[in-house]
């Protein structure tokens, strides 16, 4: 483990974070509160905690055993971690089983489902401790230079707020209620095998090469596959798009249409689901160039294979993954479940994301985690000084190297499209199974 | 119960009749199908009927998916696909299975030996389906061992791709998978003709092949309606295997059923899945009709 | 049973069947066999050949959970195991009793015959779907023991039935019309002659519930509770992770599967015996 | 060796007449018609079914002549049953050949072969009916369905079994199974039909019953059968021939009633019973039960010991005489001889016989 020399040691609960939850506890287990009145509150306050149990259900990358190590370490309740297999099965256990699960992260192209069922709890912004540090990029929808960031796709704008308390609309403008808090992104392109390739790549149109007929892969999965595609048709100036992350039913129609020629040509040699899938097409030479994920490529070079991640002119593909509460929590539960998100942005673990390749919402709590070094590498783009090492202790690049793209925002302000769940999911879903069958 | 555990005959003294019997030992599968299948089975049913839209359904009449399942060239396209898997699956499974129960049964002639090819052909199906399926690119990819073979001895100047990612990968392993329960099916049939009436057919001077098609085909019906069974509703329910081998590349039933579940759309998929059951029940259907696997138990 | 001669030639058909039979197991072996190697793969290896030198790297990864994510898979496995072992527990019993209620005829019999047949067929998601929103609607919490067991059933059962079925039509009849002559009683005639002479089938189908519930995803992810199974967890993984590690997952996973399947085959084996050496005496 | 020299059969015999509605010309079943020494002869056959192990038929040789009903007997185990599982064809033979019609088939598959085995176990094929699994032969020999059926069924007639033409095998009783598997095996017209164990499966009445049906068709079509038994009761009753076998090799093999007056050794003596072998003079005899006598009687061999056993069986009465060496001896005497003296159990009592009925026995 790293984490120990890495990091400077630290504990995480100021006596003010203490008392002043303690004391809203007090507030709250009115009852208990007065019976117990003779003993001092925090002792109290430390008791009830202890019996509670925050099961935190999502990503893989953010339910970690070290993570709920550390978290059950700074914290005085349980934290009890579940990866979800898949969105399917993410979403549908939330949705059918809401209160088996506490607090929850995942994409926020996932919110679309949640609206109007009240499940997801509206977290007062007064209660995140870090709103003010977060990137406005998530506040505002602004990069730091004040410009609005692209809206094409589902930026992350589009779902941070709700309206109102009731929690069944969302709002483009600040409100006092956060649909979650925001955790971890990144601003993704072509992974590509400069050795098999040979010449430079800088248009997501590329992928639609003839050129690398039956050597290139699209994601899996209608929403995520039709986003590359359509960065693809629009560079080449086959399909034109007003908003080629919410398309009209016209434009899926032309979209799939071409999709399907080229299906028949055998532009495709696979479809990728998961991470494992893509890291093997591209290692094992069935893939020349795919989009992928940041970490993903990481993980083809440290097989010692040559493998870029370089921006395309037309902008990277941004996601967003962001972290939800449940609407059934109440009183002390509730509570802690805030606690526990704030836990999550105050640094360690956004530190620990940030070394497997991903940007934390609140860089500066991160930062303080992170060696200058590793902080210069992941988010300043700036060379290695020494051997930049995963979470878990393993070499991921070595000295000298530098972030494909370069500094956060050389990548995250280039964003053309955002992961997406369009407004005409149900006919894309359609149409996208005549591409399959095609 | 212990008056219910067996079939008694007539003359014997019981507690219960033999058709209560039968109900009390039967009620504990009848129970779980009826709570876990059938009522989520008549939960799909009303939502293939409903509106819908991103995760949720309206509780507002909709034919719509019924509409588009009955009328759309898609629906033709995912069952001619299907049924291509089906049969191809099904003639090479029932070919192989024959010809590896006959030979294990009829040609290897002692015991343990036998017991050790069927324990080596069953062991394979033990190992993770998802690990099993990784497994095919190292062997069938661009850069996998059969293309370095074909390579090595000049047979090809570029990899084969049709290899892998593609349907005649899909049916490899669909093969690979369920040769192994039409063997077993197969061969458990061929266990019970006793010896001596291959050999009373040998004696009256049938030939290999006419002990196959007059005594050893009819008498192992039963084995090869099981091993059907097996074959043609793991196919025809699978999403798996062609998801892993097409690269989500080709489209079947259960595949598109999967990615409608997947982006929440219930009510298509619901309707897809009882039209699908419905065919496949029909099938066992006619399956039994060609050899009633129950009747055999009844004596 | 004719015995070895070395003076009536093997028919011609005898090499024609056992070619097919080698060519098929070595069909079958070759991508196992791929899985095997490669999980012993160098530590810069990756997935597919060539081997960048041979290690047990990526077991000591797997078994340490050091330097890489490997989640949570000793709980997971854990987890599996236990529910695969109540799973097979009550598959065989659920499937024996079962079997003997066919064969009879009664009223309903193909009502849960196809129920069985609905079962398999039916996409594993969607049961796991309709379970799940039937245990919301009934305002029921999903649990491993209650609804996580009830989805596995839904597909080791019908395995279960159809193998009983395979078992049974192969029990000859006259066993049992032979221990009621002797004046065996109806609990007798079961624990007596019965199931001792079907033992190795209701192992086989205790086997197939194990390793299917071990397996079983599309139904169990909604419906287990908190905690993967490990299927689950490595689906997870993989969309984290890509190493060899997977592949060490595979042939531990096999060996353990083996240990099983040759542990059944020995306690079949020393049965076998025994019984024969009873009627020896 | 001795061999049993049996007349030559009579002229053809007429079957029992078919029905109209079938053939339109009465065949002929009889079988036998070419001229040959013997029906089946046996070389020095020797069977190992290991290497180096123990044989199961060690170097045998018999000659059975033509037409005769001959009978394997011995107790499980001798042999009897892989000699004649050689003689069809089912099991190699290790050393030596076998000769049918006076020609050498050692090594040839059964159905060229000119026998016929009737199993044990019957093996009707479960799926066809009486009249199907009779015509299969001919089936697989291509003859077309109207003629093979109408064949069939003549060999359905001989057995008795017409009426029950379309039933399946288990729609029928153990007996009516035998028949139909009996007239499969005859329809393949075999030069000598094998039978193993053909009776066993079968109640005591049916026994009798079907071992009459035996001879008769046997009789009716000329050839031999080779029947395996361990009932010397089945031997004698049917056989034209009795060999019988030990320890894998044959003690004896002569006509009924050369074996059971003259057994060749003891073993011979002890398993057809009906026969005292006793220690006389220094030499081993036997002498049959009913040849000997209770009470001392002059110029007669004796010897004494106490009545352990009085078995009455109708006609005759035997009683069980046990030595001083504690060997079993018996006199069958007729009831009425018995009741006249009516010894009891417990009795000391002396067993005589004339030297004249002592026959020797060849040590073993």
């Amino acid at each position: 483990m790293t984490d120990a020399t890495t990091t400077p040691s630290y504990k995480y609960k100021s006596a003010s974070a203490k008392t002043g939850l303690s004391r809203r506890a007090l507030l709250k287990t009115g009852a208990a509160a007065a019976a117990a009145s003779a003993l001092p509150a925090p002792m109290l306050w430390a008791q009830n905690i202890k019996d509670i149990t925050i099961t935190h259900i999502g990503q893989s990358y953010s339910t970690i055993p070290q993570i709920a190590e550390k978290a059950n370490e700074d914290l005085d309740f349980e934290v009890v971690m579940q990866t979800a297999p898949d969105t399917t099965t993410h979403v549908n256990r939330l949705l059918t089983q809401p209160d088996t699960v506490d607090v929850t992260d995942m994409p926020n192209t996932n919110m679309k489902y949640f609206l109007g069922r009240g499940v997801l709890m509206p977290v007062p912004v007064s209660a995140y401790k870090y709103w003010d540090q977060t990137l406005s990029l998530f506040v505002d929808g602004t990069y730091p230079d004040g410009t609005a960031a692209s809206l094409e796709g589902y930026a992350p704008i589009k779902s941070q707020y709700w309206k109102d308390e009731s929690a069944q609309e969302f709002s483009l403008t600040p409100t006092d209620y956060l649909v979650g808090v925001p955790m971890y992104y990144n601003a993704d392109t072509l992974g590509i095998r400069p050795d098999l390739i040979g010449r430079p790549i800088d248009s997501w149109g590329e992928l639609l090469n003839p050129e690398f007929a039956g050597k290139v892969a699209l994601q899996d999965g209608v929403s995520t596959g039709i986003a590359d595609a359509a960065m693809a048709l629009e560079a080449l100036g086959e399909v034109t798009y007003v908003d080629k992350g919410n398309m009209t039913k016209a434009e899926i129609d032309a979209t799939i249409e071409k999709l399907i020629e080229y299906k028949k040509a055998g532009q495709f040699r696979s479809f990728w689901s998961n991470f494992d899938q893509s890291v093997q097409l591209m290692a094992s030479g069935e893939v020349e160039l795919q989009s992928m994920w940041s970490p993903a490529v990481t993980e083809v070079r440290t097989r010692g294979i040559e493998c870029t991640y370089q921006g395309m002119k037309e902008g990277y593909r941004g996601w967003y993954i962001m972290m939800s509460a449940m609407n059934h929590l109440e009183g002390l539960k509730r509570d802690c479940a805030i606690e526990y998100m704030n836990w999550v942005n105050a640094g360690w673990a956004g530190a620990f994301i940030s070394r497997q390749g991903f940007y934390n919402s609140v860089p500066d709590n991160a930062k303080e985690f992170m060696t200058a070094d590793e902080y210069g590498y992941w988010y300043e783009g700036k060379a290695a000084q020494g051997d930049i090492l995963n979470p878990f202790g393993k070499v991921m690049e070595k000295a000298g190297a530098t972030r494909d793209g370069g500094a956060l925002w050389d990548r995250m302000g280039n964003i053309g499209i955002w992961n997406t769940l369009m407004d005409e999911d149900r006919y894309l879903v359609r149409q996208w199974q005549d591409f399959l069958s095609a | 119960m212990p008056a219910a555990q067996s079939a008694a005959p007539p003359h014997q003294r019981q507690v219960l009749s033999p058709k209560v019997a039968s109900w009390l030992q039967v009620a504990p599968m009848a129970v779980i199908f009826t709570l876990m299948v059938l009522i989520p089975l008549a939960i799909i049913f009303v939502v293939s009927f409903l509106d819908y839209d991103f995760a949720q359904v309206f509780p507002e009449l909709y034919l719509g998916s019924w509409v588009d399942l009955f009328t759309s060239q898609l629906t033709l396209n995912l069952y001619a696909l299907t049924f291509k898997f089906v049969a191809i699956v099904w003639v090479v499974t029932f070919v192989l299975g024959f010809c590896i129960a006959y030979f294990l049964s009829f040609h290897v002639r002692s015991g343990a030996l036998r017991l050790l090819l069927m324990a080596a052909i069953a062991i394979p199906f033990w190992t993770s389906g998802p690990i099993r399926m990784v497994s095919w690119v190292p062997l069938l990819g661009r850069e996998g061992l059969i293309n370095q073979a074909l390579m090595g001895l000049h047979l090809t100047s570029e990899p084969v791709t049709w290899l892998m990612y593609s349907e005649f990968a899909v049916l490899v392993a669909y093969i690979n998978l369920l040769t192994m329960p039409m063997v077993a099916a197969m061969a458990n049939s061929m266990a019970k003709i006793p010896h001596s009436v291959i050999q009373a057919a040998k004696d009256a001077g049938a030939s290999e092949g006419q002990i196959i098609r007059d005594i050893i085909f009819p008498l192992i019906k039963p084995g090869i309606a099981i091993g059907s069974i097996f074959v043609v509703t793991a196919v025809m329910g699978d999403v798996f295997i062609v998801k892993q081998m097409s690269g989500s590349q080709v489209n079947t039933v259960g595949m598109s059923i999967v990615t409608e579940l997947n982006a929440f759309m219930y009510p298509p998929a619901a309707a897809k899945s009882i039209v699908l059951l419905v065919i496949v029940l029909s099938i066992v259907g006619l399956l039994l009709r060609f050899a009633d696997i129950r009747k055999e138990l009844q004596k | 049973m004719s015995k070895p001669n070395p003076r009536r030639a093997r028919p011609l058909s005898f090499y024609f069947l056992a070619a097919i039979l080698s060519a098929f197991l070595l069909f079958l072996y070759a991508p196992m066999a791929c899985v095997y190697i490669l999980s012993f793969q160098g530590p810069t290896g990756g997935m597919s050949f060539p081997m960048q030198g041979w290690s047990t790297h990526w077991f000591q990864v797997l078994f340490s959970g050091d330097g890489q994510g490997v989640g949570d898979i000793g709980n997971a496995f854990r987890r599996s195991i236990r529910l695969a072992f109540v799973v097979a527990i009550l598959t065989m019993a659920i499937s024996l009793s079962a079997g003997m209620a066919y064969r009879r005829k009664f009223r309903g019999s193909n009502f849960v015959f196809y129920s069985a047949i609905t079962s398999m067929v039916l996409p594993g998601i969607f049961v796991g779907f309709g379970i799940a929103l039937m245990f919301n609607l009934l305002g029921w919490r999903t649990n491993w023991f209650t609804s996580g067991i009830g989805a596995q059933l839904t597909w080791t059962l019908p395995f279960g039935l159809l193998i009983m079925f395979i078992v049974l039509g192969r029990f000859n009849p006259s066993y049992e019309e032979a221990a009621t002559d002797l004046g065996a009683s109806a609990r007798q005639r079961f624990t007596q002659v019965i199931v001792p002479i079907i033992l190795p089938g209701i192992i086989g189908i205790a086997m197939a519930g194990l390793t299917s519930s071990y397996e079983e995803t599309a139904r169990t992810s909604l419906n287990i509770g908190t905690g993967n199974t490990m299927p689950m967890e490595v689906t997870g993984l993989l969309t984290a992770a890509s190493t060899p590690v997977l592949f060490a997952i595979g042939t531990i996973t096999t060996l353990f599967s083996f240990t099983l399947v040759i542990v059944s085959l020995i306690v079949m084996s020393r049965l076998a015996k025994r019984r024969q050496m009873r009627t020896a005496a | 060796m001795k061999l049993a020299l049996l007349k030559t059969p009579d002229t053809d015999l007429k079957v029992s007449p078919v029905p109209k509605d079938t053939a339109p010309a009465t065949p002929k079943l009889k079988q036998a018609t070419q001229s040959h020494r013997f029906d089946a002869e046996i070389v020095s056959v020797t069977k190992r079914y290991a290497p180096l192990g123990a044989p199961a038929v060690d170097n045998i040789s018999l000659r059975i002549p033509r037409n005769s009903y001959c009978c394997l007997l011995g107790p499980s185990g001798c042999g009897k049953s892989t000699t004649l599982r050689m003689l069809a064809g089912h099991e190699d033979v290790s050393e030596g050949a076998i000769l049918i019609h006076d020609r050498e088939i050692t090594t040839l598959p059964p159905v060229e072969r000119g026998t016929s085995m009737m199993f044990q176990d019957y093996a009707l094929f479960p799926h066809l009916t009486a009249l199907d699994n009779v015509a299969f032969s001919l089936k697989v020999r291509g003859v077309a369905q109207i003629e093979r059926r109408a064949k069939a069924r003549e060999y359905l007639e001989l057995v008795q079994m017409d009426h029950l033409a379309e039933r399946l095998p288990n729609q029928m009783s153990g007996g009516q199974q035998q028949r139909v598997a009996l007239a499969r095996s005859l329809i393949t017209r075999p030069k000598v039909l094998l039978l193993d164990e053909p009776l066993s499966a079968l109640d005591p009445f049916l026994r009798i019953r079907m071992r009459a049906e035996l001879k008769r068709i046997q009789k009716e079509l000329g050839i031999s059968f080779i029947h395996v038994t361990h009932s010397q009761d089945e031997a004698l009753a049917l056989a034209d021939l009795i060999v019988v076998m030990n320890d894998a090799v044959i003690m004896q093999a002569a006509p009924a009633r050369e074996v059971f007056e003259t057994p060749t050794n003891a073993f011979v003596a002890k398993f057809l019973g009906g026969h005292n072998v006793i220690q006389s003079k220094g030499r081993e005899v036997s002498v049959r039960a009913d040849q000997c006598h209770l009470g001392a009687r002059p110029g007669m061999n004796s010897l004494s010991g106490k009545i352990s056993m009085i078995e009455y069986q109708g006609t005759n009465v035997r009683i069980t005489v046990t030595t001083a060496e504690n060997e079993d001896m018996t006199v069958l005497m007729p009831a009425l001889t018995y009741f006249d003296h009516a010894p009891e159990i417990g009795e000391t009592a002396q067993m005589s016989w004339e030297a004249s009925d002592e026959h020797a026995l060849a040590p073993m």
